[in-house]
């Protein structure tokens, strides 16, 4: 119901709980504007001083107005304590068990995210701001610890599966950014000096959506939404939501990698 | 302030040394306190009771809030109400729950 | 030393008032006291900001339209620090976006509609000579002055003006360049201006105001302006703390705002931390939610003032719409936090000020209600101050009604920082508010200068203006809808998402310039009508309000006789009488 | 032409202009320092741990400011109930001493200041400072506007008592009420820098 609104097209799961009560808000100001406006219209045409010389000091009497009022309350209510409330309640309350979801580490930047993953152990490895290294080690990962041996770590592209819960515990190095994927109706800032976890669950894979969409080149975006110095309107990443099986073979392509580098350290 | 009377003043002015006296007597009352490293929820009561009395005590007899007309009063209690929300603000901030460090 | 006999001995005559005749020029028109002369400086100089404001964001929107080509002309004149070769640098563009929005909040409309409506209307209307503090009004008007000037300048410091948004969120504000810090020092000058003005107008409401004006007999700009003072007060110091401290944050190398651990471009940054980032957001958005209805309120005030005189008739629901407007303006200080759902926020305090919010928009849609029904049954004059006053309403409403889906904060998820922000509050504050000063301005005019404005030049700039408008801004609508971010250098145009509505840039940036073209009969309208407008009598539109009983122009001190009022501000039309409006000043 | 209601009282509201307007301006300044205790907090309780004031600043010192500010508002209040019983002589040893014991204050402070820079502590250096440093600043900043404006009524605004006694009063009065909530500010300032 919310094409005729422009929203970008939908590949969250909870996304469609959010569209709906955009759609009805909108159906609600509208009705509230045609409404207000057509009395407005015809009053203004109707009581023009040619037509209606002599003004009717008392004017409106009857109580519709404040029956309207009332209605406006009545629907805002709505609207608010039995949707936009229990939707936001489920968003930062009800995050699923760590043992059932995938957890990505994504860490914004002037200007760019870095994303990490904690690889098949489920622990992320010990990062240090003093091991920072702008090229090499972004993150200031320490591949020392034990836990921080098999961390993926990629730059701008982050690799979802496809149906399952996602949560992103998202950092900032820097300044204040926004974590936005429109398709998935997700946006949240990243605030420095705090790891704010949101979460997701991605169910069109990028794939389906070149389809859909019939645009071979598709690509989900991370938009970042808070002004963050000059390059703010270029800090942009890509998802890559994948099936399982593509994302499992990806990831243990990048694992093969790592042990490859560790190798040549030997 | 038209209406004050020499007497009235002079009765004023017992008032304020009496004031002057509790302010001194409770200023070293915290001092003595802060001496004893109570445990920090009970410290801060206590400082913070101290103080309030003392910030009353000026506020009512050096500004004369204590005989002060209503419009007064009214504007108090709105700024009273706003700066409860101000002070409110560090606990709306904090329980967000995730701040690290 | 000799003592007088007694405190109460009748009062002597006091030599400190020159009459004002014997005034010099430079006491007269440019230190002066008198409220008529500060109203028209403050008016003056917040029109001027106005202009100034539209020309940045004129230039950003060459930018938006076509990213990346060098502008014509002005381009290669604004010089190599920002434009180079004509094409704009994105600190360039930065700048710009963050004084337009400084620029036209706190220099252009502020100044307008509180320092300048204001003073010059409130002490009429409720038949004073002057303000209660008058050398304090003009200590508030140079105060501002020397803001604007602070802010002006800071274009011109090396790194150029603030970069970090009229809301300078920390820690890029605290890390930027000198810009920052002479915007900081502006606004400090700025909130201490609105601070005395404030003070100065609450005193002035209440102690004088006319024999027989009881409050609710007061017009219902002076309410607005009334409240407005209110929100002046005590939302504006916990900015000032805030700009302190992020001035120190600047200069004495503290870290209020700044938490530990952080990396700049792979340097750690040297402070000692332990600062918190928010802390900022908290305090400006206490001020600026507030803010938002200081810059709502007094137009909502002219508009009325505005209805009652030409549909001829009472306001409806007076009552309602003052008793609507005490707790709008109570309201708007616990709601600030609906500009923060995206930066964390748990499920109670999500739910507090969300419903916080949509509390507040009940006021606003009585008081909206009220206007609109207000027509009905009027017999209604079409002159150009009411054309205004009229299209403010719808305008104002589409403003007001896109920001219900913002205040639900699952709906401001999408939507949170993209353009549909950027539309929602434009429609408040341009066709809202400006149309709103705009009415005010032909309307009052003929008080300050005894002339009249051109009508047809006035209905030129009105239909122009409304047409330009919606075409600005209705597009940014759906630019917001397909998730289009604000404060983008490029408009959006490295996103892919963004494509299908990338054209809606060129349609808004045409909408905006020839929105200033539209501009220059209503220019020159103004400077035409102060010396060649048709004369008019002290009392042009057959108004009841006080300020009407005063000659045009007001003479210093303003009225002949002290006014008295007899009855309520709006007795137009009442059955039985001799013509069609009783004067609250006439027995 | 004068502004009404500067020296006698309006009828309804029972107050003078210049009284309505210094407690707005109080007001004001209410939520000024509200702003900076509520951040004060806010960075407090987010701190993992926060220095006890006297390990850092001069306790004795400060109590001695305290009674010293104290001082200052009975000898403040003293030459507005001099006024009041007309005795301008009385007024001006009071009002002289209110400066005076300002000073002292101001004094103190720039001992305080200036031993804490000598050992090399900052604003820069912690949060505690950061605060410490700007709140007792700001303060300092009131007192020396207020000493300002008493030094204004012992000097040349003096010349009104003898035109105008009842409006001297009025602002001598008003003056006051802005030194008491210096004052004011200080008596909870003292305990949450320096003892807690
Ligand atoms: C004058 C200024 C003004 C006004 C009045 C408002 C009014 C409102 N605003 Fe707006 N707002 C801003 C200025 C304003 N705002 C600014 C400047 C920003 C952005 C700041 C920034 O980030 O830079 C902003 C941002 C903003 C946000 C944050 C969005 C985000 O960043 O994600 C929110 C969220 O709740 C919001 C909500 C509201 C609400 C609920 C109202 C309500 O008060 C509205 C109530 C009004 C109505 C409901 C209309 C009723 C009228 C009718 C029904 C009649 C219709 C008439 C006819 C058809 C004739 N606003
Ligand atoms: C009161 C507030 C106000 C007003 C009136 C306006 C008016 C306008 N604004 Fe602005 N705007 C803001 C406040 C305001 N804005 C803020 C706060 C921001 C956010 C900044 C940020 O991101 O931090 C913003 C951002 C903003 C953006 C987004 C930039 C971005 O995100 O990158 C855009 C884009 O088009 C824009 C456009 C316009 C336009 C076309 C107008 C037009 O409507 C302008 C119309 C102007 C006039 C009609 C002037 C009339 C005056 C005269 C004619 C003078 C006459 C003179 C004499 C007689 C002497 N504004
Ligand atoms: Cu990062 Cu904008
Ligand atoms: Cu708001």
């Amino acid at each position: 119901m919310t094409e005729w609104l422009g929203l970008p097209a939908l590949a969250s799961a909870h996304g469609g709980q959010i569209d709906s009560l955009i759609g009805w808000t909108h159906v609600f100001m509208l009705i509230l504007f045609v409404g207000w406006g057509g009395f407005f219209a015809y009053a203004l045409i109707r009581f023009r001083g040619s037509r209606h010389p002599v003004a009717n000091y008392t004017g409106v009497k009857s109580n519709t107005s404040k029956y309207s009022e009332i209605g406006v309350a009545v629907v805002e209510a709505i609207l608010l304590f039995a949707f936009s409330i229990p939707i936001w309640a489920a968003r930062v309350d009800h995050v699923p068990p760590e043992s059932e979801a995938l957890v990505v580490q994504v860490t914004g930047e002037q200007f760019a995210w870095n994303v990490h993953y904690a690889g098949p152990d489920r622990k992320f490895g010990r990062t240090d701001i003093k091991l920072i290294d702008l090229q090499s080690n972004p993150l200031g990962l320490d591949r020392s610890d034990p836990a921080a041996k098999d961390d993926v770590t990629t730059l701008n592209q982050l690799y979802l599966p496809v149906n399952k819960p996602i949560i992103v515990r998202l950092r900032s190095k820097d300044m204040i950014h926004s974590f936005g994927v429109p398709e998935f109706r997700v946006k949240q800032d990243a605030v420095p000096g705090l790891t704010i976890p949101i979460w997701f669950v991605p169910n069109v894979t990028t794939a389906e959506m070149r389809i859909r969409t019939g645009n071979p080149e598709f690509q989900y975006e991370i938009a970042c939404a808070q002004l963050c110095g000059l390059g703010h309107y270029r800090m942009r990443g890509f998802v890559t939501v994948q099936t399982a099986e593509e994302f499992q073979k990806w990831m243990d392509a990048e694992e093969e990698k790592l042990k490859g580098e560790s190798d040549v350290f030997k | 302030m038209t209406s004050d009377h020499a007497a009235d003043i002079d009765r004023h002015v017992r008032v304020y040394i009496t004031v002057f006296g509790a302010l001194m007597a409770l200023t070293i009352i915290t001092v003595v306190v802060s001496r004893f490293h109570l445990p920090v929820p009970i410290a801060v009561s206590v400082a913070l009771l101290v103080a309030t009395i003392k910030g009353s005590l000026v506020a009512c007899y050096f500004m004369h809030l204590i005989s002060e007309k209503k419009l007064i009063y009214a504007v108090l209690m709105l700024t009273a109400v706003f700066f409860v929300a101000l002070l409110a603000l560090p606990a709306v901030t904090v329980h967000n729950g995730y701040w690290i460090h | 030393m000799t003592e007088p006999a007694a405190v109460a001995a009748p009062k002597p005559h006091i030599a400190h008032e020159v009459p004002h005749e014997a005034l010099g020029f430079w006491r007269k028109y440019v230190f002066s006291t008198d409220h008529k002369v500060i109203g028209i400086q403050y008016a003056i100089t917040g029109l001027l900001f106005l202009l100034f404001g539209f020309s940045l964001m004129m230039l950003m929107r060459w930018q938006l339209a076509y990213p990346g080509a060098a502008l014509p002309l002005l381009g290669r004149l604004l010089g190599e620090a920002r434009m180079p070769g004509g094409t704009m640098l994105p600190e360039f563009y930065n700048e710009l976006g963050a004084m337009h929005g400084t620029i036209m909040v706190f220099l252009g409309v502020v100044p307008l509609a509180v320092g300048g409506f204001g003073n010059f209307v409130v002490p009429l209307q409720i038949g004073a000579q002057d303000m209660a503090f008058p050398r304090l009004n003009m200590a508030s008007y140079w105060s501002f002055f020397l803001g604007g000037v602070t802010m002006l300048a800071s274009f011109l410091v090396p790194g150029g003006a603030a970069q970090g948004g009229w809301t300078s969120y920390t820690p890029l504000s605290v890390l930027a360049g000198t810009g920052q810090t002479m915007w900081l020092i502006g606004m400090i000058f700025l909130i201490t201006s609105s601070l005395l003005g404030a003070i100065n107008f609450i005193t002035t409401i209440i102690q004088l105001r006319a024999k027989g004006l009881t409050f609710l007999r007061f017009p219902f700009f002076v309410w607005t302006q009334f409240v407005t003072a209110f929100l002046l007060l005590l939302a504006f110091p916990p900015l000032e703390a805030a700009a302190v401290m992020q001035l120190m944050d600047r200069v004495a190398g503290t870290s209020f705002f700044l938490p530990s651990g952080l990396v700049v471009s792979g340097q750690v940054v040297a402070v000692a931390g332990g600062g918190n980032p928010l802390l900022w957001q908290h305090l400006f958005w206490f001020l600026a939610h507030p803010e938002v209805y200081v810059l709502i309120l007094p137009g909502m005030g002219i508009v009325a003032e505005i209805i009652a005189n030409n549909t001829r008739k009472p306001l409806w629901g007076y009552r309602s719409m003052v008793y609507s407007l005490v707790f709008l303006g109570f309201m708007s200080f616990i709601v600030w936090a609906h500009h923060m759902f995206m930066t964390g926020m748990g499920t109670a305090m999500a739910a507090f000020f969300q419903t916080t919010t949509m509390i507040i928009s009940i006021p606003s849609v009585v008081i909206l209600t009220a206007l609109i029904i207000s027509l009905w049954g009027g017999s209604i004059r079409f002159n150009t101050p009411m054309l205004f006053a009229v299209a403010f309403l719808p305008m104002f409403g589409i403003g007001g009604l896109t920001g219900l889906p913002l205040g639900l904060n699952v709906a401001d998820i999408p939507l949170h920082d993209t353009y549909y922000v950027i539309a929602h509050f434009h429609y408040v504050v341009a066709p809202g508010t400006i149309f709103a000063l705009f009415a005010g301005i032909y309307y009052w005019f003929p008080k300050a200068t005894g002339r009249k404005m051109n009508e047809t030049l006035g209905k030129i700039h009105f239909f122009g203006s409304l047409v330009c408008m919606n075409v600005v801004f209705m597009p940014m609508f759906l630019m917001g809808l397909a998730g289009v971010s604000r404060r983008l250098f490029d408009g959006g145009a490295s996103y892919a998402f963004a494509q299908p509505v990338l054209h809606l840039n060129v349609v808004s940036s045409w909408g905006a310039w020839t929105l200033a073209i539209f501009q220059i009969p209503f220019i020159f309208n103004f400077f035409w009508s102060i010396w060649k407008g048709e004369q008019t009598d002290g009392n042009p539109w057959q108004a009841t309000t006080i300020e009407w009983a005063a000659p045009s122009p007001p003479p210093h001190g303003n009225f002949p006789v002290a006014p008295e009022a007899y009855r309520g501000p709006y007795e137009y039309s009442v059955p039985g009488a001799a013509k069609d409006f009783l004067p609250q000043y006439e027995a | 032409m004068d502004i009404p209601y500067t020296v006698e009282v309006r009828r309804d509201t029972g107050l003078t202009n210049g009284k309505i307007g210094i407690w707005l301006f109080l007001a004001s300044e209410v939520m000024l320092f509200g702003a900076l205790f509520a951040s004060y907090i806010l960075i407090r309780t987010g701190a993992p741990s926060w220095p006890r004031g006297d390990t850092i600043l001069n306790v004795p010192l400060a109590t001695f400011n305290t009674l010293v500010l104290i001082s200052s508002s009975v000898t403040m209040v003293m030459a507005w109930a001099s006024l009041m019983r007309h005795r301008f002589g009385t007024f001006r040893i009071y009002m002289g001493a209110t400066i005076l014991l300002g000073f002292v204050f101001l004094v103190v402070k720039y001992f305080e200041y200036s031993h804490k820079f000598e050992n090399g502590l900052y604003p820069s250096t912690n949060n505690f400072l950061a605060i410490y440093f700007t709140l007792t600043g700001l303060h300092m900043l009131h007192v020396f506007g207020g000493m300002m404006v008493n030094a204004y009524f012992l000097g040349p605004g003096s010349k009104l008592w003898k035109t105008n006694p009842e409006w001297f009063a009025n602002r001598v009065e008003h003056s006051g009420l802005f030194w008491h909530f210096v004052d004011l500010v200080w008596i909870f300032l003292f305990p949450t820098l320096y003892l807690l």
